[in-house]
Order: structure tokens, then C-alpha cells, then sequence
């Protein structure tokens, strides 16, 4: 940018600015996502100690399977939280797209066709969702509520009672395959370089910086030349392609298409991006927080099983969890403006004096 | 330097040496105010001196830290609204807040509704009541339509006329006057005098001079959340109150600077839109400051806004230097060198949650990223060079703006706009609630942009501004253009009577 | 008793008995009533029981649990599953782990589980049920079907197996719909109110599932249609003595499912010790019911259905 | 605006429309009628179709009794959104109440039904106690608050209840009979809904406590501003939608005669929906129990409807969730339309 004006100089000497009102240490440590990231690493810790054969490298490869697609849907998701939207059609998007792999596999398609059809119903599933959403102007939680059903509904009306199951060997043991001898499987490899270009997105673009806008203020980021139409569309189309993604690993990993498959999915991807520190109403979080909820809550299901413990139980630690979480946040800003109140008084700045 | 008026009974309302700091800010260092039944008492000071905060701390709002709060001499402790309504104390914020799903009566009741034996709202009674408050004030509003959609102006008045409706023996002001026009203004007072002469005591905040000297009787000035003095407002004058709230002097407030005017920039032709604005038609220069003035709800703001593409017309053209701008695509306007500055800062001039650094490059973003990456270090640097050019008072750039007096988050708005180097500039009540120090800068920087062959349309409800800085005036009267005036013939005559009247013919 | 004669044998006293029962769901008295039957066995042996499954009845939640269990090394799985292919990966993870795998219930294909203990050969389930309604309805007239999920293996195959039965024997009986109850009350419930507003003609309902037919029951006690509508299926004495009593059935039919339990849980063992591969032909000793004998397919039948009516409900409990 | 319907006389500036036109207006514009309509065209569409859905008692029984249960959660639900909050627990407290009901008659032989009553909705309010404390105290985001406490009540509902499943037999015959009996052709449990609907609705409406929910989920701000007392307002929100889950729990246990540790599951989504398609705008503010508990008629009804008018039991979700969109969808349109009208409107008295 040229200068166009140039202020006259006051008699008062140029102010100061410091890039930030707090040091390093304490802007990276007190976030919602190192708390996330920290208990994470403590229940691994836990868990490799007090949780017999926990520590077993089989562990991490089922982790990482199971919680595979919430992983990928979460990704989007977190971007449609932060513009203050939400997308409760995924689960149903899972399903299907796993239906349409299905049928068109037993159809005669090859699994790639396949897989191509149900990636772009899912494009078109989202696009649905963004146009209720910004063209019409709805609410998203009703339309997704609507799309939920819709989507439900297709496909357990287009597959009927039956699961389709003759896939080919091949397509189904890569979806359950390992990177080399590191157990690490294989589905990991498009999630982290997804993961890689939704960070990118978000956090170093200003597309990115236009969805923290629009989930803070949209009148301010319309104002600003946002495009917010757009960018609710676009990550609506986003969100929808993804879950038609997680939905055709869904079907090759199990090697079944099912209406029902991935039912309450949407709630379990929501619980892990809200846990990662991304506020319901918009406008906060980032995508290594949400990662680390996903991973947080995938290992203390792991870990819990192992102990034996029934899923009713998981699901009670989920939802304290979940609960303390954002309790907690809230508990620490009081009791830090408890801390920080009149006593800070004399530690206050003294303005300059101008006279 | 400060005359303490002699005091009768005790005061209706006092306040001494009080402090308040939100963390690591301090709003107050030590405050005073001692105001008298049946008087108007203004307060001043520049952008952040803390007279909002203070009038919060007597609504119950805030609590202080430490200080003295009397009211008519016995000591209070507020820690709800609640508890100063009870008490007397009426208030209107500088930032309208309503319920925009309720009707403008459920609004101007909500928390004490008039009911019956069973606890049943008594509607009926509600709807005399608010009836006969508006013929008092004059207003036109319907009382049943939702707040949602009333113009900042009408929200103003709504505000108003439920503080008044309160019937509370001490009723503050802050900035009430702000978003409202000469007329509007003059009822106000009316009805602010009527009041007082009832034996009420009013504490009014202004940043208008004209009107501070009109309607009050004693004045106190504040400075970087201090007590500086207090007077009776005969004995004083503005220059010495100015010279007492920026610390120096401050020298002229109008300093529109002749400038070569060039080839038209902005030009809008045949614009319209049902029930907002018919046929505009207008031209603005390069190096020209045209004034757009008319009362409030006029329809001006919408114009801005159709112009810069946040909202659609039905018909017409808007053209920058020749190139048509294309409908409802902001991104576009911005690309061809439009800059918007909006009427409501809080909600769209800025991303309140955001910090001072993400605001300020807000609307420059592409042109900060390499290979499409943007970092928080670019955008630092960027912001640095702005908020120091405008001299934005905050210490750190992550500091969120909303945090900001609202001078200064004016600021960051202007600066946004300016980073982005604009052709045309449309600026929508540029000054609003801003000081005097810092006004005269705004008009300064306009002036000076101007001479650099900036094309600039200011929308502004003050007259002197319109008049000091604009090389021509256009008025606006409910939604249509109904005079075109130059520098020459603009005078306060003629721009009233346009914006009361409408025209013989059509331009 | 086992004879160490065999090459596994020789693991018999150190064998790993631990043998884990994974229902297709959890809260369902059906498999409560099996699994208690499969811990009387394990407790009967010696070997350590557990039970284990999701709140709701689908594969993926399956799935997870297997994997944990092939985690935890235990001894055998006992399973009823939930898709017949969906979890077949997860099973031969555990296989190859060792872990002997038996499927009870509903089955898996083949190729996925070393054992199937069946309640009663399909076409017999089918052929009691279809049997029940036409003798209740004097073999003429449009009857319902009232089953589990849509994707339930054991009941589409029964409900296969009983249109084909009633098309070549009961020409008269048309069977005009088969809606799904999910295995769920509310579900179940809402449907049968949908099927008789649906289908004013209707003379009967089949339901070969123990939460639809408790449903359907129930909705039939309060409703115009009580005695007129007949009601049978596949249910326990317990959900439905009281329907029994006051004549809203008159008679439904189902296996012991706690002696399925006892077999599966049994058939277990024998695979850990190695008395059985679950090849055709291998025998083993199942405490209390006595000796079977491994069908084609890796198969052991339990037995035929039993008819439960007014006369003989009293003398069951379960 | 509306100024061309009366001039405005020298004594009230303001326009003023008569109380009648008013009423008529404003009934005509509402939300409420045009689900209404939408609900009565369904009934007709299925009765031309099959005369029993309407005319057989038993049709006529079912039409009334089986959406009484989803009213009453979707009252509650409609009360909490309208101060902009939402409740995704009420599934999991109404199955925990539901098995509670049935534990009460095993365990406390000859306990008076009414007593039951009394502890369902105790056990509901104090579970929405919960989450309105936590909501309110810690300003936490109701979403996120109730999302873990379905989680967490089902998880419990789950411990406690295990695999146990109450069944009719376990029950009082008087109990049970409430579930399906009716008063002069009505169903109680539906008489139970529209009275706890009319005094909602009432509340809602008329009394300055009904009016402060709206204004609070209107401009919380505001709110602040004005000294509404806030927190009390939310609890008792999230209270009055823990009992009515608690009471519908109840009802659910007398309906349906058996009851296991998922009972209510997916509620929450049906409440929410049925609140949003009745016209609660889901951001807070406005709309009315009306409109919600129309909203809940008119999903079950559909639901019942659909086998009827021929649609196949797998394609009947899929229709239902073509239905919500339309509902919101014609909303909107019909508001723009309005809006469009008024702007119109506008024009022509500034002529
Ligand atoms: N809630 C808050 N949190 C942090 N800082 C605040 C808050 N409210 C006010 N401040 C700070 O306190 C100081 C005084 O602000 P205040 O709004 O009282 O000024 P003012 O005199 O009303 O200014 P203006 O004329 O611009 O309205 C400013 O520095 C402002 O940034
Ligand atoms: N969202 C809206 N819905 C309906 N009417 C509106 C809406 N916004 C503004 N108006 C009306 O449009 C007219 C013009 O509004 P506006 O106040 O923006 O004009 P203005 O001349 O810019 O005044 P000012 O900027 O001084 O407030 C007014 O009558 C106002 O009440
Ligand atoms: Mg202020
Ligand atoms: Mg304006």
C-alpha cells in the first residue's frame, strides 16, 4: 500500500505498539487447545500404564480406524462451527454415500466410478445445505435437522433391507491396510494431508481469516468485502464431500453398505470439535484442537474397552467431558478477573501525561 | 481551576474519586461528579476518557473498585440495574440496545409491565401510556411493529423515551444526541428542560459543543479517566473546555482545504429501490468532497450501502471512473477502489471480537499474503504503520477492538479503509462519537485526501460538518434527491429547507 | 473330560477359557436370557465369563468390540451378529490371533466364525410361524409382517423362507406388508397403529422378533382390534403372559434362549480345547443338554421351536 | 409502513389499528396458522384416502394420542430456544424418568400413581436443573452443555437400567390404562398436553416472566441492561423443560408399557425439529408453544400418514425430511414476501 495521508505530528511522541499483550509462553499455553492437547497426552500416558495391552502397537491401528471418520468430518466441520453454522446432515451423508457405493458397485461400476458418484451426491448433498442456508437465508441447525432425515431417508429407501457386501478383496483390505510395518493404516494419509490444507485454510489465508469474520460478526465481514455466501457454500460443499468420503472408507472398511451406517455419527464429530475448543457460536477455535478431541475422546473409548469398561460408561466420560470442558474455560476467566481485579490497581500504566 | 457550585441539600447524585480498570486497563483513576437536582449537567472529554464508564458504574453495571457513590447523600452499592432503577436513576447508553423481536411498546416496558389482579399484562394500559409518550416526544413510530429494522436514529429515540418514561429523578444522557438530527435535537432538549424545571436532575454526555452550551447549566471535564474540573456554564467557554480535554489547544475544526477537482469518479445514475430510495442520480470528483445531508432516515445510509454492493436496487448504474460496479458483490466495489466507512461501527464498520491488528488490515488481506499465505506478522507490520499514522490509544496490537473507546475504534475503521488506497471513499457519519481533538484530525485527513485527488461522499447529520468540508451539498428528503447545492449556496437555510421540503422538480 | 488325545490337547490345562459373549445389543431380554444361560456353562467349565456389546444394534459398534477383545486375548468369542459380512474382517482378525469364534443367533457368513449354534433350522422357525397364523386365522386373509432392522440376517431369512412356504401351502393368505420396528418399542409400536389403519382387512401379524411382538401386543390389548387381529411370532413367556391370560394371543413360539447360550457357550470350550475344529462331524459334550454332533456348514442345531400357549406358559420363566 | 391504514389524528402520532384488525392480522400472518393449515390438509388428504384414518375410533384415538407425548417435550423444548438456548438432553431425561416409572411400581408395591407423577417430574426438573445451572452460572453455551448431558444421562439411564427392560406386566392395569383411555372420546394423555399447552402458552404470552424469556433470547445484552434477572430466567427455562421431559417420560412409561435403557432416544432431534418447523425461530426470541406443539402434531401425523397414502416404509424418512425443509422454506418465502409487501407499502403513502 502507498501512504495516502500523513498524519501531522503531535506533540505527544509516537505510541508504541506491541505486537502482543502477553508473552509467548503464555499465549501458546493457555488456550483451550493445549488444555485439550495436554490431557490427551496424560490419558495416553494413563492408559499405556494403568490399561493392560494398551500400549500394544495394535492399539493405535484400531484407534486410528475407528475414529478415521470423525477425524476426516471433523476437518470441515470445524470450519462451518466457526462461521457460526452447523452441519447435522454429515452422519446421514455418511450413510448415503455409502449406499450409492453400494448399489452402483452392484451394478456393474468399478469401485473408483463408484466412489466418484458418491463423492460428487455428496457435493451436491452440501450444496443443498448451503443454498437453504444462504440463498434462502434458513437457520442451519433446522435445515440440517431437514437434510438429516432427507439424506437418512435416501438411503435406506434406495438400498431397502439389504447390505451389499461383494466388494473386492482389494478395494476393502486398502482400506484396511497399514503404511508399511508401522501400523499406522493407511486412511491416514489423505486425513493428514486434508488436515495439512484445511490448517493452511484456516489459519494462513485470507479465506481463512474471512470464516473467523463471518463467525464473529457477518455484517462487519460483508462490509469488509467478505463474500459470505460464498464461503458458507463452499464449506458446506466441503463438508458434504468429505462425509461422502468417510462414507465409501466406511463401506470399504467394513465391507458393507447399509442405510444405517454411521447413525448418530453427526452428534460424536460436533462433541469432538466443540471439546476441541471451537465455540458453538462462532468466530473461535482451530483445527490441532479439534484434532486432539477427536484423538482425546478416541482413546479413552480404546482404553475404556480394554479396561472392560461398558460403553454406557464411555459414554457418561464423553459427556462430562465434554461438559467440564467448556465449564472449565469459563471457570478460569473468572478467576483470572477475580485475580486481575482492583488489585492491579497500582500495577496499572500510568497514562502519559500530555499537559 | 475548578468552581465548585454551591451546594443546597444535599446533591442528587455524587460521585468521588472513583476508580475502575478492566485488567490491565484502567477506564477510571479517579473520578468525581456531583450533580444537583433541577440542573442539566454535562460531562465531557475526549474518546476514552471514561464517562461511559462511569455512567455505568451509577447504573449498576459496573462496580467500581474504589470511590464514593452517593445518591442524595447516602451511600450506594448497585450490583444490577435493577437495583438503580429502583433507586431513581434512569439511563440512556451510548450504544441503543433493544430487543429487535419485540414491539417497540414491549420494549419500552420490558421488566415493568403495568398487569392486573392475575399477573396479566394489562396490554391496553400499556399502549395509552406509550401513546401519550410519544405525542410528548413527537414521535412517529409505530409502537407495534418490532424494534428489528428501525434505523439507529429511531432506536435512539426509543431509548429516550423509555428512559423518560421511567420517571426517575436522575436521568443520564450518554451521547443521546449522536445518531439524531437538528429537529430531533430540539424536542429533546424540550422535553430535557421540562424536566428539570420539575425538579429532576439529568447529566447529559455530547461531544457537540453547540448543544452542551445550549442546554446546560454547569459542566465538568474529564481527562484519562480523571477528574479535571467543574463550572457553571456561563463562566466558561468552549475553547477553554476543549483546551481542558485534550490538554492543548486545539485550532480550527473545519479545515477543508481547497483542492483541484477532477474528472468524476463516482457516478450514480437512476438508482432505485422500492421503498428505500427512487431516481438518484449524482456525480462526485476526484479531489471533491460532496456532502450528503437530510434527515435521519432519509434514506442516505441505504444509498451508501446499495452503492458499495451490501445491498441489491432494482434499477440504475454505479459506475467508478467510467467501469460499471456490479450488484451486490462488495469484493468488486473494493477491487475498482471503493471504500465504504458504515453509520454503525460496533456492527459493521468493525469484527468487534477481533483484535486491533485483524481489523485494521481487514480489508487488505489479499495484498499482505505471499503465494497466498497470510501471517499474523504481516498483518502486524501492516496494522503498526496504520494505527500509528491515526494514532489508535492501545498498547498492544492483539488487543480486541471492542475493548477500544469508540473514538478510537473509529479509528481503526478509518484505517482499515485508508490502508486499502482508495478512489472513492464514502464516509457515513464520519464523526460520530468522536472528540474534538480527534474530529478535527478525521477533517483534516478528509481535507488533505481530498487534495490528493481522493473522490469522497460524506454522509453526516451535522450541519457544520456538511457545510465546513463539503465543496458541494446534496440533499436528501425521504428517499429522494431534493436539491443540489454549492459550496456557495449551501447555508444551514437552505440544506433545511430541502430536507423538509420536497422539491418543485425532480434533477 | 476331555481326552487328551489330540494335538491342541495338550494346551487343556493352561487352555485360555475365557469366553466372551458380544450380543448384538445390550438391554435386550432375549440376549440376557441366552447370556445368563452361556454363564451358567462357562461357570459350569471352570472358564471366565463376560459379556460385553453396544447400546444400540449395529456393525460398527461391533466391530470395535471385537477388536478389543482380539486386544485382550481372551479365549473365545461368542457372538450374534449384527450384518453377516460387516464384521467378518474384524472376526478373522481375532481368528488369526487365535481366538476361537462361535456364532449364536444370527450368523455370520461362513468363511468369518468357526461354529454357528442355531436356535432352530430356518425353515423351521418359518415353518412354525406360518403354521401359528394360519391355523389362527382359519388359513384365509391379509396378513402383516412385523420384523426386527431392515438388514437383521436371521429374520430376512426366516421371512424368506415364509413367503415361499405360504405361497406353495396357503394359497388363501396374502401377505400384503412387511414393515421394521428396529428391534425398537416406540418404533415397533407406531408401526403396528400404522398397519392396521393401513390395511382395514387385516386378519394377522407375524412378528419373528421379541421387542415387536411385545409391541404389537400391547397395542393390540387397548385397540378395537383385540380378537380380532391374531398376533404371533417369535417372543418369551415372560413379555407375553399376560397377552396370553387375556386372550389378545393365543400362542407364539421360540426356542429356550437360554439353553442357546449353554450350547454356544459350550461349543466355546470345546473349540479352545480342541475337542472340535468345527469340521462336519465333530462331536462334543454340552453339560446338562447332552452330546451334539457339528452339522454341514460348521452348524449345531439346537433343536426345534416350542409352541408356548394358555395351556403350558405357566411353566416357564424367562 | 402501515401509516396509510389510519392517518394519524393530532393525539397519537403513532398509527393505531383497531384491536379487531389487529387480531385478524396478525392471526392470518402468524406462523401458527399456516401449519395449521398444513396440518389439517394432511388429516384431510389421508381421511379421503383411507376413512379410518379420521372415522374408525381407533384412528380417531391415535390421531390425538400419539403426538400428546412429543407436545409436551416439544413445549419445554419451544420455552428454552425461545430464550435462546436449546435442550438436546430431553431424549435422555425422558428415558431416565420413563425406566424411574416402572422402578417406582416394582420396587414400592402399591406406591399411588400420582406419586409417580409427582417423582418423574421432580427427577425431570432437576436433571433441566442441571443444565440451566450450568448454562446459566458457568454462561456456557446450552448446545455444548446438552450435548454432554445426553451423553451423560443416557449414560447413566444405561448403568442403571443395564439390560433390564420394565415390562407392561410390571405395571398397575390403572397406570397402563391412562397410557390409552380417553374422557368423552378424547385421550387423557392428550388432554394432559393441551392443558399443560394452554397454560404454557398463557404464561408465555401474558405475564411480564413469559415476556422477559422472549426478551432475553432477543438481545441477551439488553437484557442485562435493562436488570432482567437473567439467570433466574434461564433456570427456570431449562426447569420447566426438564419436568415437562420428566411428565412425558411418565406418560411414555404408561403408553408404551415397556420400557428399556434407550427409551427416548433421538427425542431431542424430533423436539427440536418440531419446535423449528412450528416457527421457534431457533436463534431465540419468537415463536410460541402454539407453534411448537403444531409443529410436533404435524411430524407424527405425517409419519402416521405416510403408509396410508402409499409412500413405502423405507422412503418415509426421506419424505419427512423433504417435509421440514418445505415447512421452513414456505416461511421464509412468505416473510420476504411480507417484508417485500411493507416496503411497497411505504412507497405508496410517501407519494
Ligand atoms: N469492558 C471493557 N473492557 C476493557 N476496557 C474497557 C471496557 N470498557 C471501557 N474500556 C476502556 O476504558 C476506557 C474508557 O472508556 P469509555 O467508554 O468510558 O470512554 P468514553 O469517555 O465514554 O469515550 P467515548 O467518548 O469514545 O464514548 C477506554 O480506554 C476503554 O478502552
Ligand atoms: N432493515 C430495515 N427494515 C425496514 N426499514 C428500514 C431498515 N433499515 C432502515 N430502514 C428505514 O429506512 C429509512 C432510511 O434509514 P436510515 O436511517 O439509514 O437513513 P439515513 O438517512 O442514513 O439516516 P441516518 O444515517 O442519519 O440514521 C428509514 O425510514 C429507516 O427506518
Ligand atoms: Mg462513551
Ligand atoms: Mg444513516
Amino acid at each position: 500500500m502507498s501512504s495516502t495521508a500523513t498524519i501531522p505530528a503531535q506533540t505527544t511522541a509516537p505510541r508504541v505498539y506491541r505486537d502482543y499483550g502477553r508473552p509467548a509462553w503464555r499465549r501458546i499455553l493457555f488456550t483451550r487447545e493445549s488444555a485439550v492437547i495436554g490431557l490427551l497426552i496424560l490419558v495416553i500416558i494413563g492408559a499405556t500404564f494403568g490399561v493392560r495391552n494398551f500400549g500394544s502397537p495394535i492399539t493405535m491401528t484400531y484407534l486410528l480406524l475407528d475414529v478415521a471418520p470423525i477425524l476426516l468430518i471433523a476437518l470441515p466441520m470445524t470450519l462451518v462451527i466457526i462461521t457460526g453454522e452447523i452441519d447435522l446432515s454429515v452422519a446421514s451423508m455418511v450413510g448415503l454415500s455409502s449406499v450409492l457405493v453400494g448399489i452402483l458397485h452392484q451394478g456393474g461400476l468399478p469401485i473408483p466410478a463408484a466412489a466418484a458418484v458418491a463423492i460428487i451426491a455428496g457435493a451436491v448433498g452440501g450444496a443443498l445445505n448451503g443454498f437453504l442456508v444462504t440463498a434462502v437465508g434458513l437457520p442451519s441447525l433446522a435445515v440440517t435437522i431437514g437434510t438429516l432425515a432427507l439424506y437418512r431417508g435416501l438411503a435406506v429407501g434406495l438400498l431397502g433391507t439389504t447390505a451389499v457386501t461383494d466388494f473386492d478383496e482389494f478395494w476393502t483390505s486398502l482400506a484396511k491396510s497399514k503404511i508399511g510395518e508401522t501400523g499406522i493404516p493407511s486412511i491416514m494419509i489423505p486425513f493428514v494431508l486434508l488436515a495439512i490444507v484445511f490448517a493452511v485454510l484456516l489459519h494462513f489465508t485470507p479465506f481463512g481469516r474471512g470464516i473467523f469474520a463471518i463467525g464473529l460478526s457477518p455484517d462487519a465481514a460483508t462490509f469488509s468485502g467478505v463474500n459470505v455466501n460464498r464461503t458458507k457454500m463452499i464449506l458446506f460443499i466441503l463438508t458434504g464431500t468429505l462425509s461422502a468420503f468417510a462414507g465409501i472408507y466406511y463401506t470399504l472398511r467394513f465391507g458393507s453398505a447399509r442405510g444405517d451406517n454411521a447413525t448418530g455419527l453427526e452428534l460424536q464429530v460436533i462433541a469432538a470439535v466443540l471439546l476441541g475448543g471451537v465455540s458453538i457460536f462462532g468466530g473461535r477455535g482451530a483445527l490441532h484442537g479439534v484434532i486432539a478431541g477427536v484423538l482425546l475422546i478416541g482413546v479413552l473409548a480404546s482404553a475404556l474397552r480394554l479396561a472392560n469398561v461398558t460403553s454406557d460408561v464411555i459414554n457418561i466420560i464423553t459427556g462430562v467431558l465434554l461438559v467440564l470442558s467448556v465449564v472449565s474455560a469459563s471457570f478460569l476467566a473468572w478467576l483470572q478477573k477475580k485475580r486481575q481485579g482492583p488489585g492491579r490497581l497500582k500495577r496499572g500504566r500510568t497514562p502519559a501525561a500530555k499537559a | 481551576m475548578s468552581i465548585t457550585p454551591s451546594t443546597v441539600g444535599p446533591a442528587a447524585l455524587e460521585l468521588r474519586n472513583v476508580a475502575k480498570s478492566f485488567g490491565a486497563v484502567v477506564a477510571l483513576k479517579s473520578a468525581s461528579l456531583t450533580v444537583q437536582m433541577n440542573s442539566i449537567h454535562a460531562l465531557v472529554g475526549e474518546n476514552g476518557a471514561g464517562k461511559s464508564t462511569l455512567v455505568k458504574i451509577v447504573a449498576g453495571l459496573y462496580q467500581r473498585d474504589s470511590g464514593d457513590f452517593l445518591l442524595r447523600g447516602e451511600e450506594v452499592d448497585f450490583s444490577s440495574t435493577a437495583e438503580s432503577k429502583a433507586a431513581g436513576i434512569a439511563v440512556i447508553y451510548q450504544e441503543p440496545t433493544l430487543f429487535p423481536d419485540l414491539s417497540v411498546t414491549e420494549n419500552i416496558f420490558m421488566g415493568r409491565q403495568p398487569t392486573n389482579r392475575f399477573g396479566k399484562i394489562d396490554r391496553k394500559r400499556m399502549r395509552r401510556e406509550v401513546q401519550g409518550l410519544f405525542a410528548r416526544l413527537d414521535v412517529r413510530i409505530n409502537p407495534d411493529r418490532p424494534a428489528e429494522g428501525l434505523s439507529i436514529a429511531d432506536q435512539q429515540i426509543i431509548e429516550i423515551a423509555k428512559a423518560i418514561s421511567l420517571d426517575a429523578r436522575v436521568l443520564i444522557m450518554d451521547e443521546p444526541t449522536a445518531a439524531l438530527s437538528g429537529v430531533e435535537v430540539e424536542r429533546l432538549f424540550a422535553v430535557a428542560r421540562s424536566l428539570r424545571d420539575e425538579g429532576r436532575a439529568l447529566v447529559f454526555i455530547s461531544h457537540r459543543f453547540d448543544e452542551v452550551f445550549a442546554l446546560c447549566d454547569t459542566i465538568t471535564v474529564m481527562r484519562d479517566g480523571e477528574y479535571i474540573s467543574t463550572d457553571s456554564i456561563e463562566s466558561t467557554t468552549v475553547p477553554e473546555i476543549v483546551r481542558r480535554m485534550v490538554g492543548r489547544d486545539v485550532a480550527d475544526l473545519f479545515p477543508k482545504q481547497p483542492a483541484e477537482i477532477g474528472e468524476p469518479v463516482l457516478e450514480v445514475v437512476g438508482l432505485n429501490s422500492a421503498g428505500i430510495f427512487h431516481d438518484v442520480n449524482f456525480t462526485v470528483r476526484a479531489g471533491e468532497i460532496v456532502g450528503l445531508a437530510g434527515l435521519v432516515g432519509a434514506g442516505r445510509s441505504e444509498i451508501a450501502r446499495a452503492i458499495f454492493g451490501v445491498d441489491n436496487y432494482d434499477a440504475g448504474t454505479v459506475r467508478i471512473a467510467g467501469t460499471t460496479v456490479p450488484r451486490r458483490n462488495p469484493a468488486a466495489a473494493m477491487s475498482l477502489g471503493l471504500a465504504l466507512v458504515p453509520e454503525d461501527r460496533r456492527k459493521q464498520g468493525l469484527v468487534i471480537d477481533a483484535t486491533v491488528s485483524r481489523s485494521t488490515t481487514m480489508a487488505i488481506q489479499k495484498q499482505l499474503t505471499k503465494f497466498g499465505l497470510l501471517t499474523s506478522r504481516a498483518e502486524n507490520a501492516a496494522a503498526r504503520i496504520w494505527a500509528s499514522r491515526l494514532e489508535v490509544k492501545t498498547n498492544a496490537l492483539d488487543t480486541v477492538v471492542g475493548t477500544l473507546s469508540g473514538g478510537n475504534q473509529q479509528k481503526v475503521v478509518l484505517a482499515k479503509w485508508l490502508a486499502t488506497n482508495p478512489r472513492v471513499l464514502i464516509i457515513d457519519e464520519p464523526t460520530r462519537g468522536i472528540d474534538v481533538g480527534t474530529k478535527s484530525e478525521v477533517h483534516r485527513l478528509l481535507s488533505e485526501l481530498a487534495g490528493k485527488g481522493l473522490a469522497i461522499l460524506m454522509i453526516s447529520s451535522e450541519l457544520p460538518e456538511v457545510l465546513g468540508m463539503a465543496d458541494r451539498v446534496l440533499v436528501m428528503r425521504e428517499g429522494r434527491l431534493t436539491a443540489e447545492l454549492s459550496r456557495a449556496e449551501a447555508t444551514s437555510e437552505t440544506v433545511m429547507y430541502a430536507a423538509t421540503h420536497a422539491s418543485e422538480h425532480h434533477s | 473330560n476331555t481326552d487328551g488325545g489330540t494335538t491342541a490337547g495338550g494346551d487343556a490345562g493352561s487352555a485360555n477359557l475365557a469366553v466372551t459373549f458380544l450380543p448384538k445389543n445390550l438391554g435386550n431380554p432375549y440376549f440376557d436370557t441366552s447370556d445368563k444361560g452361556g454363564e451358567t456353562a462357562v461357570n459350569e467349565f471352570g472358564g471366565t465369563f463376560a459379556q460385553v456389546g453396544p447400546a444400540e444394534a449395529s456393525p460398527d459398534a461391533q466391530v470395535s468390540y471385537i477388536n478389543t477383545l482380539t486386544q485382550q486375548g481372551v479365549g473365545a468369542i461368542v457372538v450374534s451378529a449384527n450384518d453377516p459380512k460387516a464384521i467378518g474382517d474384524a472376526l478373522n482378525e481375532a481368528r488369526d490371533a487365535g481366538i476361537k469364534v462361535v456364532t449364536y443367533d444370527s450368523d455370520t457368513e461362513a468363511q468369518f466364525r468357526d461354529v454357528f449354534i442355531n436356535q432352530a433350522d430356518s425353515a423351521g422357525i418359518a415353518k412354525v410361524q406360518v403354521d401359528m397364523i394360519a391355523e389362527q386365522i382359519g388359513d384365509a386373509g391379509e396378513i402383516a409382517i412385523l420384523s426386527a432392522s431392515a438388514n437383521a440376517t436371521n429374520q430376512n431369512a426366516w421371512i424368506e423362507l415364509m413367503k415361499a412356504d405360504l405361497a406353495e401351502n396357503h394359497p388363501d393368505i396374502t401377505l400384503v406388508e412387511t414393515v421394521y420396528g428396529d428391534d425398537d418399542d416406540q418404533t415397533s409400536f407406531d408401526k403396528t397403529a400404522a398397519l392396521l389403519q393401513t390395511h382395514p382387512n387385516l386378519k394377522g401379524i407375524v412378528s419373528p422378533t421379541t421387542v415387536g411382538i411385545a409391541a404389537a401386543a400391547r397395542y393390540l390389548q387397548t385397540s378395537d382390534f383385540k380378537g380380532k387381529v391374531a398376533l404371533t411370532g417369535l417372543g418369551t413367556p415372560n413379555q407375553l403372559r399376560d397377552y396370553i391370560d387375556d386372550g389378545t394371543m393365543t400362542a407364539f413360539a421360540l426356542w429356550n434362549p437360554a439353553d442357546l447360550g449353554y450350547l454356544a457357550a459350550f461349543a466355546a470350550k470345546a473349540l479352545i480345547v480342541g475337542d472340535i475344529t468345527g469340521a462336519e462331524g465333530d462331536t462334543f459334550e454340552a453339560g446338562k443338554l447332552g452330546s451334539y454332533t457339528v452339522g454341514a456348514d460348521s452348524v449345531v442345531l439346537l433343536g426345534d421351536p416350542y409352541v408356548f400357549n394358555k395351556d403350558n406358559i405357566a411353566d416357564f420363566d424367562f | 409502513m402501515t401509516m396509510t391504514l389510519t392517518p394519524p389524528s393530532a393525539q397519537t402520532p403513532a398509527p393505531s389499528r383497531s384491536g379487531f384488525t389487529l387480531g385478524l392480522y396478525s392471526f392470518l400472518r402468524a406462523r401458527e396458522t399456516s401449519i395449521l393449515l398444513a396440518l389439517i390438509l394432511v388429516i384431510l388428504v389421508t381421511t379421503i384416502k383411507n376413512p379410518n384414518f379420521l372415522f374408525s375410533p381407533d384412528g380417531w384415538r391415535d390421531l390425538l394420542l400419539t403426538p400428546a407425548i412429543l407436545i409436551l417435550v416439544a413445549i419445554g423444548q419451544a420455552i428454552v430456544i425461545i430464550t435462546r438456548s436449546v435442550d438436546l438432553s430431553v431424549g435422555s431425561v425422558l428415558g431416565l424418568t420413563a425406566y424411574l416409572t416402572g422402578r417406582l411400581f416394582i420396587d414400592i408395591p402399591g406406591i399411588p400413581i400420582i406419586a409417580v407423577f409427582v417423582a418423574g417430574i421432580v427427577l425431570g426438573g432437576l436433571l433441566g436443573l442441571i443444565n440451566g445451572a450450568l448454562v446459566a452460572f458457568a454462561k456456557v453455551p446450552a448446545l455444548v452443555i446438552t450435548l454432554g448431558t445426553l451423553y451423560a444421562y443416557r449414560g447413566i439411564n444405561v448403568l442403571w437400567a443395564g439390560s433390564d427392560r420394565i415390562n407392561a406386566s410390571d405395571m398397575p392395569k390403572d397406570f397402563l390404562a391412562l397410557g390409552t383411555s380417553s374422557l368423552l372420546s378424547i385421550p387423557v394423555l392428550t388432554i394432559i398436553a393441551v392443558i399443560v399447552l394452554v397454560a404454557a402458552g398463557w404464561y408465555m404470552r401474558n405475564t411480564r416472566g413469559g415476556r422477559e424469556f422472549y426478551a432475553i433470547g432477543s438481545e441477551p445484552a439488553a437484557a442485562e441492561l435493562y436488570g432482567l434477572r437473567v439467570t433466574k430466567r434461564i433456570l427456570i427455562a431449562f426447569v420447566a423443560c426438564g419436568a415437562l421431559a420428566g411428565l412425558a417420560g411418565v406418560l411414555y412409561a404408561a403408553r408404551y408399557g415397556t420400557v428399556n435403557s434407550q427409551a427416548g432416544s433421538g427425542f431431542e432431534l424430533d423436539a427440536v425439529g418440531a419446535a423449528v418447523i412450528g416457527g421457534v425461530a431457533i436463534f431465540g426470541g419468537s415463536g410460541t408453544v402454539w407453534g411448537a406443539a403444531l409443529g410436533a402434531a404435524l411430524l407424527l401425523t405425517i409419519n402416521r400418514a405416510l403408509p396410508i397414502l402409499g409412500v413405502p416404509d423405507f422412503w418415509q424418512r426421506a419424505v419427512v425430511g423433504v417435509l421440514i425443509i418445505g415447512a421452513i422454506v414456505l416461511d421464509r418465502v412468505l416473510s420476504l414476501r411480507q417484508t417485500r409487501k411493507l416496503l411497497e407499502e411505504r412507497d405508496d403513502s410517501n407519494v
